[in-house]
């Protein structure tokens, strides 16, 4: 196996944005019946890689061969020909497209010069049947909730047949369910013979799944080696250069159990008839299969979708928040799952961004102080470790950085109540730490925080209890005590069994 | 699951015509005004429903019909175009000058046809490879259409062949089932990989890049064939009119972009289906001849278009939030 | 009442119902014109000869105007009233009126077609023509002149300008510095007169053709302190009280807004059977600074952005129509 | 982003660049008082365009001003009394009534959820109707005396309109780039779902907005009313396109979020210079609308590239 010729490789390339070296003289080859992990924190410079192995955008320098050969200018669809697909990070989905017309999108099928529907559906069905994707195939992708649009986006991948397969952070959004559904899938594409190139940031994935890791940092390659033989912390220490520490921080119990919010016959969007109580001090875990409503519930809430309520208590206010303002005043925050939709404004500065809530709370017409807003923006920087100029557009930061521009924003005003959806997803090993290091503080100081996550371990390891959701109800709450990701998996699947086994 | 291996034909048919169900969705309540007004049409107006009341309505729904669609088009890849008004009336102008003479109907077509194609193409390259924002530089090419055609024809004249006229625009339904052809030829269009790319092109430009989808191509076919569509319309009213004039086009520029708006396409592109602008257009066609009927005074006409416009829009958006 | 007129088939009986198919009821103009109109129709329904009058606005789409056409039609009206929207595109849809015994008259923008009872109006390029000879006069045959024309592509600016071609070209000494096309309005003139008006420091008249351009001309000259040339126009009452104001040597004649009494009035004629001729020619009404006294006298009676028009009578009607 | 790259930066030199070939080119174009003619023409579009500018980088479009400018020339002199010999009280009047209308586009877009294009159109419709009831409905032309003077006086040289220009143009600058309310406009138009999660009152944000661009669209009509001495019916119609041309030239994106009114200013001079360039060229009609466009397209190439977003 070690010994076949790569089906693809980088040798040497360079690329820059606006002068800005993104990628530094980087090479990387890719072995047919091998997952070859790539790593490194935001922004090294992963996605520029693939996007150029894929054809998305050329290389300043250097080559890339396809089976041994140069190919110069590549394109998106020489690269389909040539057998590549790619799993985007930011999907390259269509709303109003169904998941069948999604998912054949740019290799369509043809009959007479027209799109053969009848193949389409067809391919896509036995696509989507490799990843556990049940819904009608003509459903409009916008209907679906981003975890199962990540699916569509595999199922997108798979329906090319590629001889090379390159998943950028393919499990961000999904559930531990589903990330079990694709590693199997993965080893079995592995097996018979794919080329695989794995992006991560969840190193027991990279660990369980791939042969072979190659690191990026700053936009260099740091190592290049068999991944045998190295352990989690081993995989940290060849991406942060220095010894790791414990990813999670200590868990203490909480001082007090007193409510910040306490609702009864909670109903919003999915979420039917929920009694639930969210305690100062707690972290309190929301988790469950994709999809079941969760959002719903932070929604609610937060006064962004019409919730009602039985009876209700918002830190005080006897009922729930008739919009964000209100929340707002109440003290509540929320950080989306979508950063790219509902989190960021991603033509603007950094800084704005930083800068919104504020901006949201002062009096309308109070003329604004741009120094103050500089420090604060700023010391809100250092504090998250989001480097580089605070001026660029938020667009250009990576994935992970912006996920901690989201976050950040909520800090200066001090929430009493902070509802996340996902806040570590596509976040780097590092920035994951800092940010459990700061949720585990805040509930110290006696604020509630609400973690709906994807990730089943941040789940067991940093939460006093969860809330393990399953069609619009809580199925189960669990006390830190009785926190396992198996105890949190069968929560979730309990009524599902039969459709999981499909 | 696996893959049921079954009935080709059957299988296209599941899946084609599930997502076509699927896009009335949006729009049903627009088809369920729309369906109101003909009633009460047909109502106030039993002509309507005889050979030559049909035909005389569809004739003058026929060319806001190809505009809408025009606009719909540009619409959905992201763009949008203020020089739809100066295009039908630059076809206008062109088809009653050329098909009385040594060209003939068939040269004449075929000139309408180039310059429409020429016209589009050229903005299309314009907005998607100089990077050009669509709605000045479509207003900029609706002073230099509008130019050309007042070159061509600098005051109301030229003709056209009687017979064509008489075709087109007389007492058979010959409009509606050129309607019924445009519309399959845009279903056919839509199911070529171009055509689908369509939507790809306009919601998520990046991604379907990505994709292998040529989006550059998507977007500039789209600008051609949405001139093609409005000189195509301008043709029609010169034969609807017997001649042509240089400004006879003016009011479809908003009037396209009214209709597609209120089907239901949206403006940052891959949003809304082309029945829903065809049917905005249709009500807007249908509104103006319901309110004669109903005797309004020209200040109730008013009104009454602003109120069923704007209440055309909200109802859905009011259905959607009760939910 | 034996059939004599255009398209009258003598087989529609009084009370009438009346048509009124306007391209566009919001300019002042038009509303006035439409006053007229309706007054003239309060009248006949005294008479009995007309029962109802429905009325559209086409909102200035020809498009729009001809399925309104086709609605009168399609309602079995008696009689058109027309203001067309183009000279052209109603032609076909009024050949279908036509066949139907319908009465049509055509009034202020005509259409090409002879399927019509009626076309009244003043003559176009006799206005171009008397304009241009008044300013040459004033002129004394020599100087540099603007020429301000209504919008581009519509037939009676271009028939305004067209009757006042060969007395230009009859006065080589007249030289036309600059022209323009504008829509018939204060502002859109001011602008470009101004511009204009820099470009070219020695103008001796300005020949405007029609509605307020004249006004918006007279007002560039006053902003910019040049001394008032001799003009012509239109009856705006705007126009006119600046041409009191600045003492200017004018001249000025009219669309009369008593059209639509007239074309009303001329309608029912027609279904009564009276013979009533393709073509009515109403003759131009003279303003200059003879009768300027008159007319003003009476502007308290019209809108200050309307026009003030010659008065009119049944005697006056029954004058035009026996073309005398 | 530094000042001497910024889109306004650049679409004032193209401005200051037209302006002296034209000097060259053209007799009389460069006489002063014929620029500050210009400037005092392109103060009416300045106006509607300001609003215009909060309206498209809040992610709409205000397809009504042409008719607001319209009720507002054509309303004022309808509720001009006598008893105020300064006529300040009609004109805030018709201001309130402006700017009410304006609030109702707001309210059909934020609460109805009405498309802008379709709420403004249809509220331009409306207004339409309106006038039919309005126009032509004083039969004495009343002077007033505010108005006459904002069109015709000139203090220090400096046309009155131009010095309203330039107060409302400090005040749009203030508001937009030194306010959260004008941040919170940005935020709307670059993401509206984003900007909602953030706190941002959204609905009450969109209504002030189109009340603003009410607000200054009838302050155009009533300067426009005063530089024509009479209201007519139309007086509007030429400011929607060149509003929103304005606007675009100045290099505030049409999809909402960026943008500033400090490019819209050198915009909207640049439109009234066209156009006077326009006129002076003998040609015909056909010729003279095919110049108009070239240029505008020629000019858009210079700086009107759209930033790549996303
Ligand atoms: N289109 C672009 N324009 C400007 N800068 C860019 C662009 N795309 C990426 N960058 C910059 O290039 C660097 C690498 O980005 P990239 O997305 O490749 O990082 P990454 O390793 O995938 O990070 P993450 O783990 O957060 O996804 C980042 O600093 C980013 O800001
Ligand atoms: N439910 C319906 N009620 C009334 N008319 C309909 C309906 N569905 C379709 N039509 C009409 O049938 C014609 C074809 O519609 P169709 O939906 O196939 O168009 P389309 O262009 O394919 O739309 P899409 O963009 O969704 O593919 C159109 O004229 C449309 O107005
Ligand atoms: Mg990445
Ligand atoms: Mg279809």
């Amino acid at each position: 196996m070690a010994n076949t010729a790569p089906l693809l490789t980088a040798r040497g390339v360079s690329k820059a944005f606006f002068g800005n070296p993104v990628l530094r003289d980087v090479s990387i080859a890719l072995l047919p019946g091998r997952v070859h992990a790539l790593l490194g924190e935001n922004g090294a410079g992963k996605s520029t890689l693939i996007n150029m192995l894929s054809g998305a955008l050329r290389p300043d320098g250097g080559t890339i061969e396809v089976d041994g050969k140069a190919v110069s200018h590549m394109t998106p669809p020489e690269a389909r020909q040539a057998g590549i697909a790619v799993v985007q990070q930011e999907l390259s989905l269509t709303a109003n497209l169904s998941i069948a017309e999604n998912i054949g999108l740019g290799a369509y099928p043809r009959r007479f010069g027209l799109v053969d529907y009848a193949e389409l559906a067809s391919r896509a069905r036995e696509a989507c049947a490799l990843v556990g994707l049940h819904e009608p195939l003509s459903t409009p992708v916008g209907e679906l909730s981003l975890g199962r649009r990540q699916m569509v986006e595999i199922a997108k991948a798979l329906y090319r047949k590629p001889r090379v397969l390159i998943l950028d952070e393919p499990t961000s959004s999904l559930s531990a369910t589903e990330t079990r559904i694709l590693t199997d899938l993965l080893e079995r594409l592995r097996s018979e013979g794919t080329a695989i190139l794995y992006i991560s940031h969840r190193l027991n994935e990279v660990m369980a799944l791939c042969q072979h890791v190659t690191v990026l940092k700053d936009g260099s390659v740091t190592s290049d080696q068999p991944l045998e033989g190295t352990d989690a912390a081993g995989l940290v220490r060849l991406m942060v250069g220095r010894d790791p520490g414990d990813l999670f921080p200590k868990w203490q119990p909480s001082p007090s159990t007193a409510a910040a919010v306490s609702v009864r016959g909670f109903s919003a969007g999915l979420m039917r008839d929920v009694d639930l109580d969210i305690r100062t001090g707690e972290v309190l875990g929301i988790g469950g299969l994709v999809g079941q409503g969760q959002e719903d519930l932070l929604l609610g809430l937060y006064g962004a979708i019409p919730a009602k309520a039985a009876s209700a208590m918002v830190n005080g206010n006897q009922a729930l928040p008739s919009g964000v303002p209100k929340a707002n005043a109440l003290g509540l925050a929320y950080v989306p799952a979508d950063r790219k939709r509902e989190g960021l404004h991603l033509i603007h500065p950094i800084i704005t961004n930083l800068m919104l809530p504020a901006f949201a709370r002062l009096p309308a017409l109070k003329p604004r102080n741009r120094g103050n807003e500089r420090e604060l923006a700023h010391s809100l920087a250092t504090q998250l470790g989001i480097k580089g100029d605070l001026g660029r557009a938020a667009q250009a930061l990576s994935g992970g950085n912006q996920q901690k521009v989201a976050l950040a924003k909520w800090m200066p005003h001090e929430p009493l109540v902070l509802l996340l959806n996902d806040p570590t997803r596509g976040v780097d090993v590092e920035t994951k730490r800092e940010i459990y290091i700061m949720l585990r503080q805040l509930a110290q100081a006696g604020k509630a925080v609400v973690l709906m996550s994807s990730d089943t371990p941040e789940l067991v390891h940093l939460c006093d209890r969860v809330a393990v959701v399953r069609e619009g109800r809580v199925a189960a709450m669990l006390e830190h005590g009785a926190l396992s990701e198996e105890a949190i998996v069968a929560a979730a699947v309990a009524a599902d069994k039969p459709k999981v086994a499909a | 699951m696996s893959v049921v291996p079954s009935n080709s034909g059957q299988r296209t048919g599941r899946l084609y015509w599930s997502v076509q169900a699927g896009r009335n969705v949006g729009v049903r309540g627009l088809f369920l005004v729309v369906l109101a007004f003909i009633v009460a049409y047909g109502f106030l107006f039993p002509g309507l429903f005889t050979m030559a009341g049909f035909a005389k309505f569809t004739q003058s729904w026929f060319p806001l019909a190809l505009v809408a669609m025009a606009q719909a088009l540009l619409m959905l890849t992201g763009g949008i175009s203020l020089a739809i008004g100066a295009t039908v009336s630059l076809g206008a102008v062109i088809a009653a000058t050329t098909m009385v003479g040594p060209l003939g109907v068939a040269g004449g077509s075929a000139l309408v046809a180039a310059t429409g194609l020429g016209i589009g193409a050229i903005t299309g390259f314009i907005v998607v490879k100089l990077r050009l924002p669509a709605i000045v530089v479509t207003l900029a090419g609706s002073f230099i259409i509008g130019g050309a055609a007042l070159l061509i024809l600098p005051r109301p004249g030229g003709a056209m062949p009687e017979w064509l006229s008489d075709l087109l625009a007389g007492n058979t339904p010959a409009a509606f089932l050129l309607l019924v052809v445009v519309v399959l030829l845009w279903k056919l269009y839509l199911a070529t990989p171009l055509g689908l790319s369509l939507y790809a092109a306009g919601e998520n430009p990046v991604g379907a890049y990505r994709s292998g989808v040529p989006v550059d191509a998507a977007r500039i076919a789209a600008y051609a064939l949405s001139g093609l569509l409005s000189t195509g319309a301008g043709l029609f009213v010169a034969a609807q009119t017997g001649s042509g004039d240089p400004v006879i086009g003016a009011a479809f520029t908003l009037n396209s972009i009214a209709a597609a708006v209120l089907g239901g396409i949206g403006f940052l592109g891959g949003q809304g289906t082309m029945r829903g602008a065809l049917a905005g257009s249709l009500l807007l066609s249908l509104m103006i001849s319901v309110m004669f009927f109903l005797g309004f005074t020209p200040v109730a006409q008013y009104v009454a278009q602003g109120l069923i416009i704007i209440g055309a829009v909200a109802l859905p958006q009011f259905r959607k939030v009760q939910r | 009442a034996e059939a004599a007129a255009n398209c009258i088939k003598g087989d529609r009986k009084a009370p009438y119902t009346i048509g009124w198919a306007n391209i566009y009821s919001v300019p002042t103009w038009m509303k006035q014109t439409q006053g007229t109109l309706e007054a003239q129709i309060e009248d006949l329904k005294k008479q009995g000869l007309v029962d109802k009058l429905v009325i559209t606005d086409a909102q200035g789409d020809a498009n729009v105007q001809i399925q309104q056409i086709q609605s009168m039609i399609d309602s079995d009206v008696d009689a058109i009233i027309l203001i067309a929207g183009s000279s052209t595109a109603p032609a076909r849809v009024l050949a279908d009126a036509c066949a139907k015994g319908i009465a049509i008259i055509n009034f202020d923008s005509l259409v090409d077609t002879d399927q019509v009872t009626a076309k009244v109006n003043t003559d176009s390029a006799q206005w171009g023509e008397q304009a241009a000879k008044f300013l040459v006069e004033q002129m004394g045959g020599k100087g540099n002149i603007l020429v301000l024309n209504g919008p581009a592509g519509v037939s009676v600016s271009d028939d305004r300008r067209k009757g006042a071609t060969p007395v230009l070209e009859a006065n080589p000494n007249v030289k036309i510095l600059a022209e323009t096309n504008t829509a018939y309005n204060v502002a859109p003139a001011q602008e470009a007169v101004t511009s204009l008006l820099f470009a070219n420091p020695e103008i001796d008249g300005i020949l405007s053709l029609g509605g307020a351009l004249s006004a918006g001309a007279v007002l560039a000259l006053d902003k910019q302190g040049r001394t008032q040339v001799p003009i012509t126009g239109e009856n705006a009452r705007q126009f006119l009280e600046l041409w009191k104001e600045k003492d200017l040597k004018g001249w000025a004649t009219m669309q009369p807004n008593w059209l639509g009494a007239f074309a009303t009035w001329l309608s029912v004629q027609a279904l009564e059977g009276k013979d009533v001729p393709a073509f009515v020619k109403i003759p131009l009404p003279v303003i200059d600074n003879a009768n300027i006294g008159d007319y003003l006298a009476r502007a308290a009676d019209f809108p200050a952005d309307g026009y003030i028009y010659s008065p009119y009578d049944q005697a006056l009607f029954e004058k035009i129509l026996a073309g005398k | 982003m530094t000042v001497l790259g910024s889109r306004p930066f650049l679409t004032l030199l193209v401005v200051a660049a037209v302006w002296i070939v034209a000097s060259f080119a053209t007799r009389g174009f460069g006489a002063f008082g014929h620029l500050r003619y210009l400037v005092e023409l392109a103060a009416v579009i300045g106006l509607v365009a300001a609003g215009q500018t909060f309206v498209v980088i809040a992610g709409g479009i205000d397809l009504s001003v042409a008719a607001i400018v319209t009720v507002a020339a054509v309303g004022l002199p309808l509720v001009s009394s006598s008893a105020d010999p300064t006529g300040l009280s009609a004109i805030l009047l018709v201001l309130t009534m402006t700017t009410a209308i304006g609030l109702v586009n707001g309210l059909g877009v934020a609460y109805l959820r009405v498309h802008p294009m379709i709420m403004t159109l249809a509220m331009a419709t409306f207004l339409q109707g309106l006038l039919i009831i309005i126009a032509g409905g004083s039969a004495v032309s009343l002077q007033n005396p505010l108005v006459g003077w904002l069109g015709n006086a000139r203090p220090l040289g400096i046309p009155a309109g131009v010095v309203l220009w330039i107060a409302l143009a400090a005040i749009v600058l203030f508001v937009m780039h030194a306010t959260p309310f004008g941040a919170r406009i940005f935020a709307i138009g670059a993401n509206p779902r984003a900007a909602e999660l953030s706190g941002v009152p959204v609905p009450a944000t969109t209504i002030a907005i189109y009340g603003v661009s009410g607000l200054t669209a009838g302050l155009a009509g009533v300067l426009v009313l005063g530089m024509n001495g009479q209201g007519y019916v139309g007086i509007g119609d030429p400011y929607l396109l060149a509003s929103i041309a304005a606007v675009v030239l100045g290099g505030t994106s049409i999809l909402g979020g960026l943008g500033t009114y400090a490019g819209t200013i050198p915009g909207s001079i640049l439109l009234v210079t066209i156009t006077a360039l326009i006129t002076v060229v003998n040609a015909s009609p056909g010729w003279r609308s095919i110049l108009f466009g070239s240029l505008i397209l020629g000019l858009l190439l210079l700086s009107g590239r759209e930033a790549a977003r996303r």
